[in-house]
């Protein structure tokens, strides 16, 4: 116990300031508890099969593919605040920059394990490597999410080897600074390639001319949704960001970040977030009144089935996307955190919602005339495999935090490099 | 910075040389015929030059495989010369009208569909043009099966690299196509898969 | 000279026994029910769907319907949307192709299919003791994990052209070559043939008055085409045809 | 020179630099893929080449002509023989997996008393020594079969009585029987020449009689047709699949399918729509609709559209009376398109109702239904191929299965031409496998062995110089040069179908109308389906689909 104190101490930055390793422990316990049922849950469904889950013919995707759209959309955090300072220099966002880094990271490893988990043959997931089918989303998918991941994990290096342990050897120093230089580069490339993927995300659901709920009228080979995912997904980054580090905060009792940054960061939320419901709002026009009847499909009827009513659509424009974007951009609210942070979790409300309608909904509703509307509940192994997920993020961004220079530091961490 | 070098490059070389020499023989588990059988002999000695004399198409061209014991019966009903093998073959296989359990070097799996008779026929190729030699085997060679696929060695070819490879000694998918590519033969996946 | 192989099906003399997909399933080797399966989890190629004109009493209508593999023609959705090549529309015959080889089991396409004719082997494939010696020889087990549906009896097209190699022929003799549903059929309901060819039945058939197609408004050009004089089993072809209340199962 | 730690990592990295250029991982990657294309565990179709017999489906009394693909002397696939004279290519779904039905984990393997294991030697001793205790019963269910020949002599020398009984097909034939003298088995529909066809609830589209026959005569002459040439009516309560394709369906109440017969003789006497003047039932058109359900008007317009369109016959699922007397009114009896006498009679020891008298040993042959409960007291040798389930205290005698048996399958009731055709044993039995008929041999060496009785048959056949055998062509018995030939054909799958008979030839008088009001009970979709089992893949129709109610007491 006594040096694992010690141990615990030896990693934690000198002058840094971090609570004592008892309640570390604490904190940790129940996450560990929580990502050890996960990986039961996932192991389950790997040895036996996916009949462990609820998925079936009709809803061959489930609460995994959701969560997958759901949280990339979340971590696209990571690569605009990295577009924002590196590409478009602002600066002053810079603090938020490594929380953003290990957020992304988080949300992109942690798509990509359900997803070795959802698919059923994980050993052939190569196979799109080998062969891809170039016409595929998801081949479209699969690169970027694969190169992305590689490149965050690029973009976490260095803020790794800022740990005080690490940077006692000299080589890595080396490597870090010359690393650093590089940063610039890969966030321009991770911004390319998660750009990318957030739309081919969209595209996912949007190519589905078999599915004329989903399905959407595009440019060239992209469909409408390609493009608001990208706009969706920008607008929510920086708010789930804000969130993420509101939470720091509370959680450590202590002011990480400015209120500037803050203000800044809901701004641009706020106003993409008005952009993206404005585009979101002509598409679904466009799709109500050519696309679908085109196929004959009488729009409205989608909106028949309950549980799942035009209510859902009216629920992700006005509360969770006009009234948020109003919250994050206004001078009478932005100048209260409090106002601030809940227009924050509304557009992330929004965002999960258009997720959760898009993938769902889309597979709940009825093609065929005498098909039924079918239920979907989740079985325990998916819950708990995704539970597992959060815990590991929750564990990941904890010891990233105690350990490595996530807030404030970067400046300082630079000039120590350019010493040595 | 040397020694840095020498040590990486000693630690490459073994992984190279173990790569390249052990893995294989691991790779591989070596299994033996259950008989004696020479092609040549039978060529030779009792005139069965046509390789469809053993390995004949059915009546809707279907391929026969491996001839059966009976057909053996026709020539070895009694004990043929005094060779081990002989011995083996009538009293184990004959007598008891026991098929005997080859190990096809050939053997494609479950899901590949090939046909004997659309690539003799159809396309006019020669028995050697995919079976090379061995017509002329005068000894079984042993038969490696890959411990992990379970597939005969023949499948992926006995060079590692699959360079320099004769006719017949590598069956994968890659030598169907580029054999058909070749030929400009257009298949898609039903023409050799089912 | 390549063929668009594609059915008939007159639903008026669809009695709707069920041989159709019995006689698939047996052919494909595809494997029972296990304990757990249900019809939302079950693997049936070929499908009869029971519907009914959502009246009640005498004035109630019923009607069967088999689904099969549409083997889309037009921007095929499941081909287009596969990661790594495991579907594909064959070139000589027009069919749809699934290879669960191939198939990493994403289950991407089940998903683009309109049909709902695509199903994924959520258990092991497992037959009785000994049953395994009853398994089709033309045709391999597919494995968990993967997505399979119709095919067309591959193996049946297979035997097809051997036979026609044997004796020397190019093209294959159409009577060689019958899918085991439209074999199986009591009625003669389902017509097999290729639409591309004017002398078959099927062409005729499929260019009648009373032919339809489902949702064939998507513009995917099915090639399965559905016959009933009777308008309300008509109706069901497009989905804007019924209301939500009515479009329960009969 | 001593190595460090960091010596062993950059070696390592060397290491792992030098594996990427090996084989190793590469080889190791594609392998584990081609690992999960053949798992180990999913079972491998067999090799080797694939034979095509034609035989005949011995699972019900349909007698449906099947063709069996075999694959290294298994069956591998079923399938229906186009131009079949008795099935028209067309089977029942099951038939189309009854391969798979010899391994159906119910598959009897081993004699069985009181539930524990025994052998056939004791089975013989103890049925021998109950035969020498008293009078012995032995139970079939296809008469006129070479191996009911056997049960028949068996119990003829041994002081027992031969039992048989009836398909619900059957029983439905018996008051005919009745009122004529000609037995059950002489009798059968001439569906062909009829032009309406009223069924009081029989599946006639779903799995009655021969399923071949009636349902391609009904998509030739039908199907989706607004008149159709032949009007096929049908009578229910729920809308069964016939009705749900019948030209006319016609809901009545569970149950009054009497009634209904009553109001609609009496409106065909009222009205004078029938020729022949017959006994005028007790019941008044009011009460008939009141019990069916049906208005006045409507029982009416059935009885009109009975006669509006003849020959009619009406099919009933079992021996009601009252509707059996409506086919008598409706001068459906012996006439062409209805129901008809063929020419030979079967042997007609028929009795409908089976155990009168009591016995010290019954014996039961695997074609009896599971159902059939024998008397309590009696010591039951029960043959089957397939354990139905519940406990029996007798003995359980594990018979031949699908396609493992010689057998002869001789006209199914509903037909009106008389057939003959033989099964082969294409499939060689699990060693401890016997029939009934073998079990009675080994006890009595001087009994008909099937094998001669089929010969016999032949020959017979032969003699007659009449009829057709149906194999790759047809061929007129006259033109077959011997006996040995026709037996031969048959034992390649060919059908013997006699010559159409000259209708007629019986009359039934009715005195007066039947009383009897029970009600008419449709039989369920597989009700036919002899063996208590299923085979595994109708697990297609109701557990992975929504197409059929799992029919009761029947195991995948």
């Amino acid at each position: 116990m006594a040096d694992l104190v010690l141990i615990d101490r030896r990693l934690i930055a000198r002058g840094a300031e971090r609570t004592s390793t008892m309640r570390f422990m604490f904190w940790l316990i129940p996450w560990v508890a929580l990502a050890a049922l996960g990986i039961y849950a996932a192991a389950l469904c790997l040895y036996f099969g996916l009949n462990q889950t609820h998925m079936d013919t009709r809803f061959a995707f489930g609460m995994w593919i959701y969560l997958d759209l759901g949280m990339i959309a979340m971590g696209a955090g990571a690569f605009f605040t990295g577009f924002l300072v590196y590409i478009l220099k602002q600066e002053d966002l810079k603090p938020v920059l490594n929380s953003a880094v290990v957020v992304g990271l988080i949300c992109y490893s942690g798509a990509v394990a359900v997803l070795m988990v959802d698919v059923g043959q994980p050993l052939r997931a190569w196979f799109t490597f080998w062969h891809p089918n170039t016409h595929s989303m998801l081949t479209e998918v699969t690169f970027c999410i694969t190169c992305y991941l590689f490149v965050l994990i690029l973009e976490y290096l260095p803020v790794l080897l800022r740990n005080r342990q690490l940077r006692k050897v000299p080589s890595f120093l080396v490597f870090e600074y010359q690393l650093h230089k590089l940063v610039p580069v890969l966030a321009a490339v991770g911004a390319f390639l998660s750009f990318f993927h957030q739309g081919s995300l969209g595209g996912l659901y949007g190519v589905l001319r078999g599915r004329p709920f989903a399905f959407r009228q595009g440019f060239a080979i992209w469909p409408s949704t390609f493009f608001l995912f990208i706009l969706s997904a920008i607008a929510v980054g920086p708010s789930f960001l804000m969130l993420v580090t509101a939470a720091a905060e509370t959680l450590t009792e202590r002011r990480l970040v400015g209120a500037n940054v803050f203000r800044k960061l809901g701004l641009i939320s706020g106003v993409l977030l008005g952009i993206y419901v404005a585009a979101k709002a002509i598409d679904t026009l466009v799709w109500l009144n050519i696309t679908s009847p085109a196929v004959g499909f009488s729009p409205w009827d989608f909106y028949a089935y309950k549980p799942f009513g035009s209510a859902l659509l009216f629920l992700e424009i006005v509360p969770l996307g006009l009234l948020p974007a109003f919250l994050l951009t206004s001078p009478l609210t932005t100048r209260r955190r409090g106002w601030l942070l809940c227009g924050a979790a509304l557009a992330c409300g929004g965002v999960l919602l258009n997720r959760f309608v898009l993938t769902v909904q889309t597979l709940a509703l009825p093609t065929l005339a005498f098909d039924d509307f079918l239920q979907y509940i989740p079985s325990w192994q998916e819950v708990a495999t995704f539970a597992g997920v959060i815990a590991y993020g929750v564990i990941l961004y904890s010891l990233s935090y105690r350990y490595l220079p996530l807030f404030g530091q970067a400046k300082r961490a630079d000039k120590n490099v350019s010493l040595d | 910075m040397r020694r840095i070098l020498l040590i990486f490059g000693l630690g490459m070389g073994l992984a190279l040389v173990a790569g390249w020499t052990a893995f294989p023989r691991a790779l591989y588990v070596r299994r033996e015929q259950p008989l004696e059988f020479h092609h040549k002999t039978h060529s030779e000695k009792s005139g069965l030059t046509q390789c469809d004399s053993c390995h004949a198409l059915g009546s809707d061209g279907e391929f026969q495989g491996i001839a059966g014991v009976e057909t053996c019966a026709g020539c070895h009903a009694e004990k043929v010369g005094t060779s081990k093998a002989e011995a083996t073959l009538v009293d184990s296989y004959i007598k008891p009208a026991r098929e005997t359990p080859w190990l096809v070097y050939s053997r494609q799996p479950a899901n590949v569909w090939f046909s004997h008779a659309i690539h003799t026929h159809r396309a006019g190729l020669a028995c050697q043009d995919c079976h090379g030699t061995l017509g002329e085997s005068d000894q079984v060679r042993t038969y490696e099966q890959n411990r992990i696929s379970g597939y005969s060695r023949d499948i992926w070819g006995h060079s590692m690299s699959r360079l320099g490879r004769a006719p017949g000694d590598g069956m994968k998918m890659s030598d169907c196509e580029d054999c058909h590519h070749r030929h400009n033969v257009e298949v898609g996946c039903l023409g050799c898969h089912k | 000279m390549s063929a668009r192989y594609g059915f008939v099906i007159d639903l008026d003399r669809c009695t709707g026994c069920g041989a159709c997909m019995v006689a698939c399933a047996a052919e494909n080797n595809v494997p029972p029910a296990p304990a757990r399966a249900t019809p939302r989890t079950g693997l049936t190629p070929m499908l009869v769907h029971k519907v009914s004109n959502g009246m009640e009493g005498a004035a109630r209508r019923e009607a069967f319907i088999p689904i099969a593999c549409m083997h889309c023609g037009n921007e095929t959705p499941c081909v287009a949307v596969c990661p790594q090549q495991a579907v594909e529309v064959d070139k000589a015959t027009g069919i749809v192709v699934q290879m669960p080889q191939r198939c990493l089991g994403c289950r991407y396409c089940m998903a683009a299919c309109a049909y709902h004719a695509r199903y994924f082997n959520w258990w092991d494939p497992a037959w009785p003791v000994g049953m395994e010696k009853s398994l089709n020889p033309g045709v391999a087990v597919r494995m968990r994990g993967v997505v399979e549906k119709c095919n067309l009896c591959p193996a049946r097209l297979h035997s097809a052209q051997e036979k026609a190699a044997a004796a020397g022929r190019k093209e294959i003799d159409p009577a060689d070559y019958i899918p085991a549903c439209a074999e199986a059929c009591p009625t003669g309901a389902i017509l097999f043939g290729n639409l591309a060819d004017k002398n078959d039945p099927v062409f005729s058939a499929a260019h009648s008055a009373d032919a339809f197609r489902l949702l064939a408004r998507l513009g995917t050009e099915p090639k399965v085409y559905y016959k009933s004089q009777e308008a309300w089993v008509k109706a069901l072809a497009e989905r804007d045809s019924v209301r939500p209340t009515e479009a329960q199962h009969g | 020179m001593k190595f460090s730690r960091r010596d062993l990592l950059i070696g390592g990295a060397g290491a792992l630099a030098g594996l990427a250029l090996t084989p190793v991982p590469w080889k190791l990657l594609s392998d584990v893929s081609i690992w999960t294309q053949n798992f180990p565990w999913i079972p491998q179709p067999a090799h080797g080449p694939v034979e095509t017999k034609y035989s005949v489906c011995t699972l019900c009394e349909g007698g449906c002509g099947i063709r069996v693909r075999m694959a290294t002397k298994y069956p591998v696939g079923v399938a229906g023989v186009r131009d079949h004279p008795v099935s028209k290519g067309a089977l029942c779904p099951l038939a189309f997996a009854a391969h798979q039905l010899n391994w159906h984990p119910r598959r009897l393997r081993e004699v069985r008393h009181a539930g524990r294991t025994a052998s056939w030697a004791e089975a013989q001793t103890a049925f021998v020594k109950a035969c020498g205790e008293g009078p012995t019963a032995i139970v079939d269910a296809r008469p006129g079969r070479a191996v009911s020949s056997v049960f028949e002599a068996f119990t003829r020398k041994h002081r027992g009585s031969y039992q048989v009984v009836l398909s619900a097909e059957s029983q439905a034939l018996t008051p005919y029987a009745g009122w004529s003298g000609v037995p059950v088995t002489s009798l059968g529909y001439d569906l062909e020449n009829a032009r309406t066809i009223v069924s009081f609830g029989v599946p006639v589209l779903d799995g009655w009689g021969t399923p071949g026959r009636f349902t391609r005569l009904w998509s030739e002459r039908a199907a989706g047709a607004a008149d159709p040439q032949l009007r096929l009516i049908q009578i229910e309560p729920s809308l069964s699949r016939t009705a749900a394709r019948a030209w006319r369906w016609v809901p009545l109440r569970e149950g009054s399918e009497a009634a209904l017969a009553a109001g609609v003789a009496r409106t065909l006497l009222e009205e004078h729509l029938v020729g022949a003047p017959g006994p005028m039932p007790r019941s008044t058109l009011a009460e008939a609709a009141a019990q069916t359900g049906l208005a006045t008007e409507a029982i009416r317009d059935l009885a009109q559209r009975m006669v509006e369109n003849r020959p009619v016959v009406v099919i009933a699922p079992d021996g009601n009376p009252a509707i059996a007397a409506l086919n008598v009114l409706l001068g459906a009896v012996g006439a062409p398109g209805g129901i008809v006498r063929k020419r030979g009679d079967v042997p007609s020891h028929v009795s409908a109702d089976p155990l009168p008298g009591s016995f010290r040993a019954v014996l039961v042959d695997s074609t009896v239904p599971w159902e059939f409960a024998a008397q309590n007291d009696a010591e039951v040798f029960r043959f089957a191929a397939w354990d139905g389930g519940g406990d029996s205290a007798g003995w359980l005698l594990p018979a031949p299965g699908f396609l493992e048996e010689l057998t002869d399958v001789p006209t199914p009731p509903t037909s009106a031409l008389e057939t003959y055709a033989v099964a082969q044993n294409l499939v060689a039995p699990p060693t401890e496998i016997r029939s009934a008929a073998q079990f009675l041999l080994q006890i009595d060496p001087t009994l008909p062995a099937v094998e001669k009785v089929i010969h016999a048959r032949c020959d017979e056949i032969f003699r007659t110089r009449q009829g057709t055998v149906y194999g790759e062509h047809p061929l007129a018995v006259t033109k077959i040069y011997s006996a040995k030939h026709l037996e031969e054909q048959l034992r390649k799958g060919a059908v013997w179908m006699g010559d159409p008979p000259s209708p007629g030839k019986f009359r039934c008088e009715l005195k007066e109308w039947p009383a009897d009001n029970r009600a008419a009970n449709a039989t369920c979709w597989a009700a036919s389906w002899a063996p208590p089992v299923f085979p595994p893949l109708a697990t297609k129709l109701y557990q992975e689909s929504n197409l059929r109610e799992p029919p009761a007491g029947r195991q995948a």
